[in-house]
Order: structure tokens, then C-alpha cells, then sequence
């Protein structure tokens, strides 16, 4: 018997590289497994709150799916989830994973098949020590992820702070910043910024003369975003779960399809909705839907392939996983991330303990 | 009570270094329509203004009906009864001729903020408005909405509102212009009775009115009265006739 | 002291940023009297078009004639297709009619070009910074972006208050039918003015996109700083929007770098950091929200 | 004016037809989108009392929609959690009551339109629209770095608010609420514009120098209906979170601001249904099109193009003016 | 003597309400005419036609031999026709020097000319018409419209609101202009001075022509049917 699954996420506007990636990744996934009997419902959600809580109420009420995944952003994610399965329905979280979901407001239907929001900044962290970094400068911008960033990169990090700066969301000159890193005598710089902010910041970091090392999580450095960088990235080490250089069967074979589908290098939110199907998948190989419990079980098993290689849900139904460490090199024309080493082993996150379900 | 309703003393505003006005001494007195004339530019309308309240005066006081009103802005000058005609039309244009007169019967009146009642249903506001349009021979127009007023409808409509504001004084900034002959000579009796309910400070340049209406007349040349008296006495002054009338005879 | 000294250059140089991202917008809005949203899409397009160019051809030099060249053409049929039709009617509707372009042009965009960045690069000669007297060190683009915007504003101001051109975009803004009743080609005028606003705003995509991100959504917050810009310096003044430009590049450089330090002086680090960056966002907000109280008419403007 | 009438009580009716005709062919999410188009649409109405009747374009009113929801999301919130909303001055209990949120969402929301009122009314058109909008924004950013509440994240409440007798959950009767607060904003509009007040209100929008010569000061005139307005703005932000079971940053953001000022002007602006109309059309566009094509809001923003070329006076515009040939 | 301006039967409408019903009229080369009419009448509506500020319904208007109904407005005045329109339309917030430079085209009437004719305007070259006194925005009218140089000049109520010796003096003006062979159309109230001026008239009514000929042929009788005076 099939499943129904309502896919919200972000496919017009400035974000939509990252629904599009997840979806390409999800929809790939079922191709190659020929999965039939799975229908998805895709649906935009324009990175506007009020959207994706109208879609997820249309999609529980009219259509009636069984399972809810797609949202990319933690603002909408809170806005839908908590609401989406206190009326019993699966959500699978290809992306965002704030902490109020990993911690006290977790739930049973609920499982993020990407990273609790802190943990490659977590890994960032870690690395920091290893590399042997002893005066961090800190930039994230001002909103819940940004902080959430700085604490995460905190939390591992074992040197002094030479600075913590929050910036504006949506800032695009980073002047000012780059001033204060200038004067601050640091000997790395830890940074978070999403998306165009962080293509501005690596670009005029680079004009700028300034050369203290960068550290960063992955959203900075996906494959989209590098090319619009340029040579500004190139050396620059940041963290990840997933790499396409990744050596295991499933990976290998996920990045081969998805080129051969799409034409392009997939994304790390490639690997995640692909993952997320794959999770799926392996549940509903072993179990109904409509039998709650079993299903949930399946879930939990996460007994699938993933493209990160070994991969288990913690107590909270986040990810335990190892995260790596990237750096950014130039294979021909295209820029793109090498493996260069395991930041953390088997992470899985700060809140795991406030999770009672 | 005195019998002057309108007292100024010594107005004096300057724009930059253009003295508009320069010690402007001038009163309206009950009953009576005092005619202030003078060429372009002289200071009418910044002292006509400078009554109001649009602009406050450098120096010098405004007093009506024996209470100095410097520190009233216009609105409350207006309730006080002090009514004015722009000297180019300002007038609402999305409104009929009708709304528009209402409107200033209601600011006359008061009771602004009422919030429920159809003011077109409201006799209190449509029976006054009706009654002066007709004064002022836009009977048959009420319903136009005044950006369909042709220009001489629109002077008139000016005058509808002035009037609509039952003031204790008017004050009439260029009422005849655009008027038409016609309109100029039906104005000229309206005023001539109107003066009977609250005296009128005119200010125009259509002399056939001035002189068949006034019965004082101050001429204001470069911010300065240069003269008042009565209309013999105006006509016969040699400089009025040169700087203004601009007859040689 | 020498990260003052940076910190103002910086906000300096932002204010100039600024100011190329709405000297446009100063043309068609404040002269023209025409409240154009789309003028963030236009400077994306130029954006855009920049980065094609230089990316297919490898010259930044032929990648900024594109972008001037592809803003005019679509500023010049958005006036003759749309605009033009509304001059008569209310602002409003002019308000809809831009902000249906806005979905057409980033929609537009996302569709030629795709929904992931752009690479768009400094041209070599160009890049890398240079050590400034005091032994400061500077990133030349931004030096370039200075000078452009300096001669935009003088280009400007000179277009407007000396030039017939532009007496006769004033006078069309104060009384259309009547300009064209003494013998203007008015329309025509518009479609010239309206090309040359969207030309200034294709520019300004090219070089600031060049250091910043090129995608789609960029144009966005461009837009509303621009307003910030232009109505803080009082409508229709060139003067007012450079002048303005700089005070408020000043206020949020200033703003960001000194005012976390001053809370942290009165409360803990982080708490301070938090409420020194909120009142940093807000900051320019609460500088133009000042003046217009204090001056309605804006720093330049002519009082109504 | 009969005619005019009769147009209003058409649209409005054809949201109720379409909100009843969902139900009852059993597509609750219609009902929903219903219900956004009439909570919006409440909004747009709100909006036009200051925007169309009394001139005065506020490009920041979505900061009264934002802290109507908010006032309901803290308190909804709170009741959850049994805490207090605050002990000082006094204690304020947290509410899951609608009828008690409501009036504190419109009181709290018209304090907030007094102050930032009578500051934003020194100006005058553009820079009206400005200083409105700065207002907004810092309000925004306030509520993006406001931790207790969520910050960007926004605030979950997860159950809707209670009105005794209803189910709210049950989409039907939560669209009834709506359309009914919709009709008594209309119907409060309709007579408030045709009052003397709304004379003198007119009048002040188009020709302030006359209003004052006629001894009415334009100030009152004006913070009253802005204050007004944003009362139901205000009342719409409250059910707007109520049908979302969420707040957030975004409710007060310019788009918010731009998306109820577009409802107003497509429908047509000084219009008593614009606002449905408008907010109708576009959720209804919105619908159709995002199966169309993933390039969609292109083609939303051809259509929007070609109703403000063709439909002067939006769409309630064009609707007379068939009527009238009729 | 040649036609300049011809008008026949043209209709012409403000959205729905018709306001023109048959307007005839010409004027030829060195010619004053007068176009009289009470309040309301169709006098300016008229004018806005002849200057393409509003289209005619049907009819026809040459000027100078080309076919003026369907050219756009600016194309009318680069033809040669000045305007000095009702209510004055000075561009406020532009100088008296602006003013004027938005419209001068080479000829005889230059800055020099017009300042020599109103002193006043040469004085405040520099001040924004906004502030001028409504005399002084008069003035500026008829100067700015004498700066493009026209062949036929258009006064509508060009007098009002001026002084009475500012008033002598652009009679005095138009009779100048009117000897240099320049064609004018002219709306006023003062039949006395437009009697010493005009060669023809043309009456309206209900935005007819109801009466035409010689000025000197405007007995009371006509004045006080259709003038009221
Ligand atoms: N705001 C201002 N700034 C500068 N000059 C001004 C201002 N307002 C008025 N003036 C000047 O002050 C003088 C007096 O103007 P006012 O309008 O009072 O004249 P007036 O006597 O009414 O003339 P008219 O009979 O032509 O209407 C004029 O020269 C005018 O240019
Ligand atoms: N903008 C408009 N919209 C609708 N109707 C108008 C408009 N302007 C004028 N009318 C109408 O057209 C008719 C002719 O007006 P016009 O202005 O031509 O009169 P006029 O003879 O110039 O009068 P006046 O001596 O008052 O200037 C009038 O009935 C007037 O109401
Ligand atoms: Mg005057
Ligand atoms: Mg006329």
C-alpha cells in the first residue's frame, strides 16, 4: 500500500537554490528506487511562515498525507511542526533543526534526518582546537540560528574569544566587521553566514588584505554558493556531515545519478533530501503508515544507506553522525570541497538530554 | 463694545530681506467694507495670511473683537469667525459643490467627530450648504463635483464657503476675479448686503467694485499703508493714481 | 584610533555605495515624481547582465556596458509598456503596477539565469587593497566605487539644475500637461529620464554586486535603503540624497562598530552584544524617523 | 450609492458562497484560504480607512498587524505555559479567551498607532510613507532579536484561542468568526466614511489649507482614523495568528505592509469591498498558478500588471464601470 | 488675409459629459479675436482643444494649414501656439529665470524682451514661482508664453488678478503685439478693453457658438443676452 508525503519548501525567491536541491535530492531517491507507490506533494512555500503553516493545514486536511518534510528554514520549520504532528502526522526535517525541536519541544513523529542546528558549528569548534587556533573572531548574524551558531562553535571551542559580533540579517557590506576583525588580533575567524551574506562577506574579505584563517559550517560553502565566490574561498576550511568526495557505495552512486539527472554537482541539501527519502523508504519497506507505532520503529531504525555512511538517530531522533572537515579547492573550472578530516565522531547534540518523549 | 472688530498693529514679516509686510496698521469696523488695494506683490495676501494664522507675523499683534489671537493657529481663528476666500480657489475636488460648502459649514458649526450619522442625511449641514450655494448662483450645480467646476464656477463656489462659515468677519482675497461680468455684478450686491452681518476686509483689483462698494479704502504699496479714506479721497490721490491706477489724468 | 579612523572611512564609503544604489532612484522618484519599486529589479538586472557578460567574455569592462545598456532598454520599454499609462492616475496605482514588476523581473530572472549566485568578480586591475596615507590599508574596488559615485552625483546635479533637461524634468513634475502645452516632448523627456534612472540603477548592480552577492532578491533591500536615502536628504535633492547617503553610511558603520562596545560597558558581553546589534539594525530607522520629525520636508527638500 | 451598495454585498458575499460551497463539497482548506482572504481582507479594510479615506499611505501598518498577533501569540502563549504575562505594574494573567485577546490586541495596537501617529503625522506624502515604514522596521528588528519570544523564530502556540460555543478548530466556524468581525469592520467603515467626520476626513486627505481655514484642525482629524485604523489591523494581526497558531518577525515586516497595501489597491482603493476583492483575487491567483509553473509569481505579477493597465480604480473599479453600462 | 485658426463644429467631452457641442471659429494673421461667454460656457474647453490638452470628439481644427486633431500637444505649440492658461500654471517649484527656459525657442521674445516688459519678473529671476504674489505669477505666465515665440498667442483671463496699472500695461502689450502682426485669441471680462482691442468676436453658449462678427458689432443688446451685461 503507498504513502502520501507533502514536500513544503522554498522554490521561488532568493532561497530557492536550497527547496530546489532538497527536492531534486528527495525526488531522485524514489526514482532510483523505483518507489511508485510513494506520491509526493510538492508545494512552495515562498520562505514565508504563515505559507507553509497554510500549506501543511491544506495538506493534512485535503490531502491527507502521511508524512510532512521539505522545510529548509527553522522559522518555518517551528511554525509547522509542533502543530503538524501534535495531529499525528510524520514530519521528516530535511534540513532545519532548531534546538527547541531537539530538546523540550521534541516529539515522537518528529525525526531530522540532517543535523541538530548547532552541530557543524559544533565541529567547527573542535577543529578550531585541533588546528591549534587560540584567538577566535566570531560573526553570525543577529537571529535565534545566529546565536545558536556562536554557542554551538562555543560549546567545543576551547580557546579565547577576540571578538563576537552579530550583524544584521540580510546585511550585505561587511566593512565594518572586517575593520574589527583587522584590530582584533585574532588568529582565525569563525563565521555564519547563509547565503548571499556569505558570498558578500568571503569576497570582501578577500579585497580586503586582512589574511587571519576562516573556519565555517557548510551552508557557506555548498556547491552552488562557491561558484559564485570564486577564487575568494579557495583554502578555506569549513565543516560538514556530508562531502561528495565521501567514500562509501551509496554516496558514490547518489553523486554519479544526481550529475547524470541533473547536470550539475548535488549540494549538501542534495545528500539530506535524498537521505530523507532513502529513510522513508526503508520504513515503509518495513511497516504501514497507518500503524503508527510500527512505522515510528522503522523510523527509528534509520535502516538505510546513507550517503554519510554510518548513520543513527540519537534519543531525540536526531542524527548521531560524524562531521568532517572540508577545504575548498579548484578541480578545473568548477570550485568545489575536499575531505581533509573528521572534526567530530559519532556527534550527536546539546539537547538531546531535555528530550522526554 | 467697541466698533472695531479687527485690530492690526504694526505686522511686520519678511521674506529673507523682502519686507512683505513693514508695519502694517490697519482696523475693520462693524459694518463696514474696507477695501484693501495695492499693486502686485505688495503684501495683501501675506497680510491677509498673517490674519489667518498661515503665517506668523515677525512683529506686531492681531486682535479680534478686542482679544489679541497671535498665539491661535488657524483653525482656531476660524472658529473664532474669522472667515476667508483664497485667492486661488482651494477647494475640495472629489467633493460636490454641495460637500464642499458643507464642509464648511461643519467647521463653523463644530461637532467634527460624529462618527455614525449619513452627513448627507444630516439637515443640519445640507439646508445651510443648499441655501448658500444658491446665494452664490450654483443652485443648479450642487451635485458637480468641483473638478468639473469651470473656473468662474469654482469663484463662486469660493464664495459659497465664505459665506457658509456665518463669520463674525470676512476676509476676501480677490473674490470678483474670474468672475465674469455677470458674476462680478451679482457679487457686488451680495457683498453690499452682507456687510450688514459682519463687516468685510476686501481685498481686489477690480476697481468698478471697489469704488461702488467700499467705504473705507486702504492702499497698501510695497508692505506699507501710503493712504486710507474713503473712496473720493483715495480716487483723488495723486500717488495712488500714479503707483496703482496707473491713469495719468 | 586607527580603527575609528577605519571604521569612518568605512562608513564613508558606504554612504557612497548608498548613494550609487539611489542616485537612480533620485532621478525617477524625486524628480520625476514616479515611486518606482521596481528599481531594485533594475539594479539586479544590471547586476545580471554584468555578471553574464564578464563571465562569457572575461571583461568586466564589456560586463559594465552590458549592464548599462540592458537597465536602459528595459528601463526605456517598462516606461513606454506600463509606466507611462499611470503618470495620470494615482500614485497608488503606480506602487502596484512597480511591485508587479518586481515579481516579473526576479521570477524573470530566476528563470534565465537560475536560482543559485552568480559569479561575478573583480576585474584584476581592480582588486586587492592599497596602503593609504596613515598606513591604512584599503580595498581599491571600493576606492573605484567612491570615485564613480562622486562623479554620479556631480554628473547628476549638474544634469538636473543646470542643464535644459533638467528644467524641463522638473517643470513636467510639477505640471505635465502644461509643459507639453509650451512644446515638450514630454513623453519622450520621460522615457529618456526613465531609461537613464534605470541605467544608473543597472550600474549600481554591476559595480556593488561585484562585492557583494548577485542573485535573485538582491534588489530588495537595495530598495528600501535608497528610499531611506532619498527622503532623509529631502525628495528631488541630488545634494540631499549624496548628503544623506553619507549620514546614514556613517550612522550604521559607526553604529555597528561602537555600539555594542558601549552597552558591554554597562552590562554583559553578550547581552550587550544582542542589544547593540538590534539597535544597530535599528539605527537608521531611527535616524530618518528623527529628521523627518524634526524636518518634514527632509534635509534638502522644499517645504510644500 | 444603491449601486455601490449592491457591488459591496456582492463580493462580500461571494466570499462567504465560496467559504460555505468549500465546506460543504468537503475541501476544508479551501475553507482556510477562505478564511486568510477575510482576515486579510479585515486588515485591507482597516487599511483604508487611514489609505483611502483619509490619505494617508502608511507603509508600515503591518507593524499594528504584527503586534495584534503578537499581544494574542503572548498571551495564548502564556496561558499554555499557566505564567503570568507580566507582574508589573500589575499581574496580567495569560488568555486563551478570543473575546478577551481581542480588545487587548486592538487597545494595545491603538496605543502603539497614537504614538507612532502623532509623531509619523508631522509628514506628509512620501515622507509619510517613509516614516511609517521606519517605524515599522524598527519594531522588526526589535521582534527579530526579542529571545523571549522567539526572535526570528517566532512563537508556536500550537491551539487556537477559544470563542465560547465554536469549535475554532473546525475551519467552517473559524471562517464564520472572521467574516463576521469582517462584515462590522465593513459596516463601521462604511458609516464612519459617510459621517461628518468622514467629510471633514476626506476633505483634510485632498485640501488640508481648506479645512483649516473652515476651523477643523486636519491633525485630529487624521490620528483619529489612523488610530482607527489600526485598531482592526490590529484585530486582524490577532486573528491572523490565531489561524496560523503562530507569530513571527514576519507579520511585521515590509512585505506584510506592501502585501495588505496591495490587497487595498487592486481591489481599489477608497473602496468599501477593495480589500476583499483585492485580497480575493490575489489568494485565489496565488492558488491557480503556483501548479502552473515554478516560475509562477512571473505570471502573477503579468496578471497584476495587467489589471492596474486595464482596471483604473482596481478591480471594484472595473466592476462599477460594467455595472453601469449594464 | 489668411486663416490661421480654423474651428468647425468641433464637440468635445471630459470623460462622459459632453462640454463642447459645436464650436466654430477662426482667426486670421494679425487678427485679435475675442472669445466671450458667461461662466461655464466652454470658453477655456475651447482653448484646451486648440492646444490638444484635451482630444475633440468631431470636428474639425487647422492651423496653419496642418490638420491639428490628432497631433499630440507639444507638436500644436511647436506649430506656433502660445498659451497663457486659465489659473496661470506657473511651474512652482522652479525660479522665474527656470520658468521661462523651459519653453524659449529662438526669435524675437527673449529673457531681455519679457524683462523689459514686466520689470517686476526681471527683479525676481531668481525666486521660485511658488512664492511669487498671484500678480507676479500672471505676469510670469504670459512672459513664459511669449518666450516660445508663438504666432498665435492664447490669453485666457490672462489679466486677471493684476493690478490696474499692471492691467494698462499688457493692453497696452497686446495692442504692441497685435501692431507686430502677431495673432491672438483672447478671453476676458473687461468688454470695455477688449472692445478697444479685438477685431472680431465669437460668443458661446452651452458650449455653442452662438454668435460671431465684427467686435464692433457687439451691440448691449448681444452683451446682455448672452454676457449678462
Ligand atoms: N514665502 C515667500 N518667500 C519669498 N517671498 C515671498 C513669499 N511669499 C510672498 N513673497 C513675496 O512677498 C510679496 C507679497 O506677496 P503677496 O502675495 O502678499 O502680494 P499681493 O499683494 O497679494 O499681490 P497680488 O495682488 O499680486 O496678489 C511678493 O513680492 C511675493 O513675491
Ligand atoms: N475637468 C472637468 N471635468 C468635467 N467637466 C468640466 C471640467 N472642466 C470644465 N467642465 C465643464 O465644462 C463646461 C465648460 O467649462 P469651461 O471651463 O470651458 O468654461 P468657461 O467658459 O471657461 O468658464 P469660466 O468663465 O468660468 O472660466 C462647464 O460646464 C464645466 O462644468
Ligand atoms: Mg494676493
Ligand atoms: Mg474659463
Amino acid at each position: 500500500e503507498g504513502i502520501k508525503v507533502g514536500m513544503i519548501t522554498t522554490l521561488s525567491g532568493g532561497g530557492a537554490g536550497l527547496g530546489i536541491d532538497v527536492r531534486d535530492g528527495f525526488n531522485l531517491a524514489l526514482k532510483r528506487a523505483g518507489a511508485t507507490d510513494v506520491e509526493v506533494i510538492v508545494e512552495d512555500d515562498q520562505q514565508k511562515p504563515d505559507v507553509a503553516v497554510q500549506i501543511a493545514d491544506k495538506m493534512i486536511q485535503s490531502d491527507q498525507v502521511d508524512v510532512l518534510t521539505g522545510i529548509i528554514w527553522s522559522n518555518l520549520a517551528m511554525a509547522v511542526v509542533p502543530a503538524a504532528v501534535a495531529q499525528g502526522k510524520f514530519y521528516l526535517s530535511p534540513n532545519a533543526g532548531p534546538s527547541a525541536l531537539a530538546g523540550a519541544g521534541c516529539n515522537q513523529n518528529y525525526f531530522n534526518v540532517a543535523w541538530q542546528n548547532d552541530n557543524l558549528h559544533e565541529a567547527a569548534g573542535a577543529y578550531a582546537n585541533s588546528a591549534g587556533y587560540k584567538n577566535s573572531f566570531m560573526l553570525a548574524p543577529n537571529y535565534p540560528a545566529g546565536t545558536d551558531a556562536i554557542t554551538g562553535y562555543k560549546r567545543f571551542y576551547e580557546g579565547a574569544a577576540a571578538g563576537e559580533v552579530y550583524t544584521q540579517l540580510g546585511q550585505t557590506d561587511y566593512a565594518v566587521e572586517i575593520g574589527q576583525i583587522r584590530a582584533s588580533g585574532a588568529d582565525s575567524v569563525f563565521f555564519f553566514l547563509p547565503g548571499g551574506m556569505g558570498i558578500a562577506f568571503m569576497k570582501q574579505y578577500a579585497e580586503s588584505g586582512v589574511d587571519i584563517p576562516l573556519i565555517g559550517p557548510a551552508f557557506s560553502f555548498d556547491q552552488n554558493i562557491l561558484q559564485a565566490v570564486g577564487d575568494a574561498a579557495l583554502g578555506v576550511r569549513n565543516t560538514s556531515q556530508w562531502n561528495k568526495d565521501l567514500d562509501n557505495e551509496a554516496n558514490t552512486a547518489f553523486v554519479e545519478a544526481f550529475q547524470a539527472e541533473y547536470g550539475r554537482l548535488p549540494s549538501l541539501y542534495a545528500s539530506q533530501g535524498y537521505d530523507t527519502a532513502n529513510l522513508l523508504l526503508s520504513a515503509k519497506a518495513k511497516a504501514d503508515v497507518a500503524d503508527q507505532d510500527a512505522f515510528r520503529a522503522a523510523l527509528e531504525a534509520a535502516d538505510f544507506a546513507s550517503t554519510r555512511g554510518e548513520f543513527r538517530f540519537g534519543p531525540n531522533h536526531h542524527p548521531i553522525q560524524d562531521i568532517y572537515v572540508r577545504e575548498v579547492v579548484k578541480e578545473g573550472d568548477i570550485y568545489t570541497n575536499k575531505l581533509v578530516g573528521v572534526a567530530l565522531e559519532d556527534r550527536g547534540d546539546a539537547y538531546a538530554e531535555e528530550c522526554k518523549m | 463694545m467697541s466698533d472695531v472688530i479687527l485690530d492690526i498693529r504694526g505686522l511686520e514679516k519678511s521674506f529673507g530681506a523682502l519686507k512683505a509686510t513693514d508695519g502694517v496698521t490697519l482696523d475693520l469696523r462693524r459694518g463696514e467694507i474696507h477695501a484693501l488695494i495695492g499693486p502686485n506683490g505688495a503684501g495683501k495676501s501675506t497680510l491677509i495670511k498673517q490674519i489667518t494664522g498661515e503665517i506668523r507675523q515677525d512683529a506686531g499683534t492681531v486682535s479680534f473683537e478686542g482679544q489679541a489671537i497671535d498665539a491661535l493657529d488657524p483653525a482656531a481663528r476660524a472658529r473664532l469667525g474669522l472667515a476667508r476666500s483664497f485667492q486661488v480657489s482651494s477647494i475640495v475636488p472629489e467633493f460636490t459643490a454641495l460637500e464642499n460648502t458643507m464642509l464648511a459649514v461643519l467647521g463653523a458649526g463644530g461637532g467634527v467627530f460624529r462618527f455614525l450619522r449619513p452627513a448627507l442625511a444630516d439637515r443640519g449641514l445640507t439646508d445651510p450648504a443648499r441655501f448658500h450655494l444658491e446665494q452664490a448662483g450654483l443652485a443648479l450645480r450642487e451635485r458637480v463635483p468641483a473638478s468639473a467646476l469651470s473656473h468662474g464656477e469654482r469663484r463662486r463656489l469660493e464664495i459659497a464657503m465664505a459665506l457658509a462659515m456665518r463669520p463674525r468677519a470676512f476676509l476676501l482675497d480677490e473674490p470678483m476675479a474670474g468672475m465674469g461680468a455677470e458674476g462680478a455684478k451679482d457679487l457686488t450686491v451680495i457683498l453690499s448686503d452682507l456687510r450688514g452681518e459682519a463687516p468685510i476686509l476686501l481685498v481686489e483689483h477690480d476697481m468698478d467694485a471697489v469704488f461702488a462698494l467700499a467705504d473705507r479704502i486702504s492702499v497698501l504699496v510695497y508692505g506699507r499703508i501710503i493712504a486710507t479714506g474713503s473712496v473720493e479721497e483715495i480716487r483723488a490721490n495723486p500717488e495712488v493714481r500714479r503707483t496703482y491706477l496707473g491713469e495719468d489724468a | 584610533m586607527m580603527l575609528l579612523s577605519e571604521q569612518v572611512l568605512n562608513g564613508l564609503q558606504y554612504g557612497m555605495t548608498l548613494f550609487l544604489m539611489a542616485a537612480g532612484l533620485t532621478l525617477v522618484f524625486g524628480v520625476m515624481g514616479l515611486i518606482n519599486l521596481a528599481h531594485g529589479s533594475l539594479y539586479m538586472l544590471g547586476a545580471f547582465a554584468c555578471a553574464w557578460v564578464a563571465g562569457a567574455t572575461g571583461s568586466f569592462a564589456l560586463g559594465l556596458i552590458a549592464s548599462l545598456s540592458a537597465a536602459a532598454a528595459a528601463g526605456a520599454l517598462v516606461e513606454v509598456v506600463v509606466i507611462r499609462r499611470l503618470y495620470a492616475r494615482d500614485h497608488l496605482e503606480q506602487v502596484l503596477a512597480t511591485f508587479a514588476l518586481i515579481l516579473v523581473f526576479s521570477e524573470g530572472a530566476r528563470w534565465v539565469f537560475g536560482s543559485f549566485p552568480l559569479y561575478l568578480t573583480l576585474p584584476s586591475a581592480l582588486s586587492g587593497a592599497v596602503m593609504l596615507p596613515g598606513g591604512l590599508q584599503y580595498p581599491l574596488f571600493r576606492l573605484a566605487i567612491i570615485g564613480v559615485g562622486v562623479a554620479v552625483a556631480v554628473g547628476l546635479w549638474l544634469l538636473i539644475s543646470r542643464t535644459r533637461l533638467g528644467i524641463r524634468i522638473r517643470a513636467g513634475e510639477a505640471d505635465r500637461e502644461m509643459v507639453a502645452a509650451l512644446g515638450v516632448d514630454i513623453a519622450r523627456l520621460y522615457t529618456a529620464v526613465f531609461a537613464l534612472g534605470a541605467a544608473l540603477a543597472g550600474l549600481a548592480g554591476a559595480l556593488v554586486g561585484t562585492i557583494q552577492s548577485v542573485q535573485v532578491g538582491m534588489g530588495e533591500p537595495v530598495l528600501i535603503l535608497a528610499f531611506v536615502v532619498i527622503v532623509i536628504g529631502g525628495i528631488g535633492s541630488i545634494k540631499g540624497a549624496f548628503v544623506a547617503a553619507l549620514l546614514v553610511g556613517l550612522t550604521d558603520a559607526l553604529g555597528k562598530a561602537l555600539l555594542p562596545s558601549l552597552f558591554a560597558r554597562v552590562m554583559e558581553v553578550s547581552a550587550a552584544n544582542g542589544i547593540g546589534t538590534a539597535l544597530g539594525s535599528m539605527l537608521i530607522y531611527i535616524l530618518m524617523a528623527g529628521v523627518l520629525i524634526w524636518r518634514p520636508q527632509g534635509l534638502y527638500g522644499a517645504r510644500a | 450609492m444603491g449601486r455601490d451598495a449592491a457591488l459591496n454585498t456582492a463580493v462580500f458575499a461571494a466570499l462567504v458562497a465560496v467559504a460555505f460551497g468549500a465546506h460543504v463539497y468537503g475541501a476544508p482548506y479551501v475553507v482556510t484560504l477562505a478564511t486568510k482572504a477575510a482576515i486579510l481582507a479585515l486588515a485591507g479594510v482597516g487599511l483604508n480607512l487611514a489609505l483611502g479615506y483619509g490619505g494617508m499611505v502608511s507603509f508600515g501598518h503591518a507593524v499594528f498587524f504584527g503586534i495584534g498577533g503578537y499581544v494574542t501569540g503572548i498571551f495564548a502563549s502564556h496561558a499554555a505555559a499557566g505564567t503570568p504575562v507580566t507582574t508589573f505594574p500589575f499581574t496580567i494573567a495569560g488568555s486563551a479567551e478570543m473575546l478577551g485577546i481581542w480588545p487587548m490586541a486592538m487597545v494595545v495596537t491603538a496605543l502603539a498607532a497614537v504614538v507612532i501617529g502623532a509623531l509619523s503625522l508631522r509628514t506628509t506624502g512620501v515622507y509619510f510613507i517613509m516614516v511609517t515604514l521606519a517605524f515599522a522596521q524598527m519594531v522588526y528588528y526589535f521582534a527579530i532579536s526579542w529571545r523571549a519570544y522567539g526572535g526570528e523564530d517566532g512563537l508556536s502556540f500550537y491551539v487556537r484561542n477559544s470563542f465560547p460555543g465554536l469549535n475554532t478548530f473546525a475551519p467552517l466556524q473559524f471562517f464564520a468568526i472572521s467574516a463576521v468581525l469582517l462584515a462590522m469592520a465593513m459596516a463601521f467603515s462604511a458609516l464612519v466614511t459617510r459621517s461628518r467626520f468622514g467629510l471633514a476626513l476626506q476633505a483634510a486627505r485632498a485640501n488640508r489649507q481648506r479645512v483649516m481655514a473652515s476651523g477643523i484642525r486636519p491633525f485630529a482629524l487624521q490620528l483619529t482614523a489612523f488610530v482607527l485604523s489600526a485598531a482592526i489591523v490590529g484585530l486582524a494581526g490577532a486573528l491572523y495568528a490565531d489561524l496560523n497558531r503562530f507569530v513571527s518577525p514576519a507579520m511585521l515586516s515590509w512585505h506584510m505592509s506592501g502585501e495588505i497595501m496591495v490587497f487595498v489597491i487592486l481591489g481599489g482603493v477608497g473602496r468599501l469591498a477593495g480589500p476583499v476583492a483585492g485580497a480575493g483575487v490575489f489568494i485565489l491567483l496565488e492558488q491557480l498558478l503556483g501548479g502552473v509553473s515554478e516560475y509562477w509569481q512571473a505570471l502573477l505579477g503579468l496578471l497584476l500588471l495587467a489589471i492596474v493597465l486595464y482596471a483604473p480604480g482596481g478591480i471594484l473599479g472595473l466592476l462599477a464601470r460594467g455595472m453601469r453600462r449594464v | 488675409m489668411s486663416r490661421l485658426l480654423e474651428l468647425e463644429a468641433v464637440t468635445a467631452a471630459y470623460g462622459p459629459v459632453q462640454a463642447l457641442f459645436g464650436v466654430g471659429l477662426g482667426v486670421d494673421e494679425a487678427e485679435v479675436v475675442a472669445l466671450m461667454g458667461r461662466n461655464g460656457m466652454g470658453k477655456t474647453t475651447t482653448v484646451r482643444t486648440i492646444c490638444r490638452m484635451m482630444p475633440a470628439t468631431g470636428g474639425r481644427i487647422v492651423f496653419a494649414g496642418v490638420d491639428l486633431l490628432r497631433l499630440p500637444s507639444h507638436r500644436a505649440a511647436q506649430l506656433g501656439i502660445g498659451l497663457v492658461p486659465e489659473g496661470r500654471r506657473t511651474f512652482a517649484p522652479l525660479t522665474v529665470a527656470e520658468n521661462l527656459a523651459v519653453a524659449a525657442r529662438p526669435g524675437a521674445w527673449d529673457l531681455g524682451r519679457v524683462t523689459a516688459l514686466f520689470p517686476r519678473l526681471g527683479e525676481r529671476l531668481g525666486q521660485t514661482a511658488r512664492t511669487l504674489s498671484g500678480g507676479e505669477q500672471q505676469m510670469l505666465a504670459i512672459a513664459r508664453a511669449l518666450m516660445t515665440n508663438p504666432r498665435l498667442l492664447i490669453l485666457d483671463e490672462a489679466t486677471e488678478g493684476l493690478a490696474p496699472s499692471v492691467r494698462h500695461e499688457i493692453w497696452a502689450a497686446i495692442r504692441a503685439l497685435k501692431q507686430q502682426g502677431l495673432s491672438i485669441l483672447l478671453i476676458d471680462k473687461s468688454l470695455k478693453e477688449i472692445s478697444a482691442v479685438a477685431d472680431r468676436a465669437v460668443i458661446l453658449e452651452r458650449g455653442e457658438t452662438v454668435w460671431s462678427g465684427a467686435m464692433a458689432d457687439v451691440t448691449t443688446q448681444i452683451a446682455d443676452r448672452h454676457l449678462g451685461v
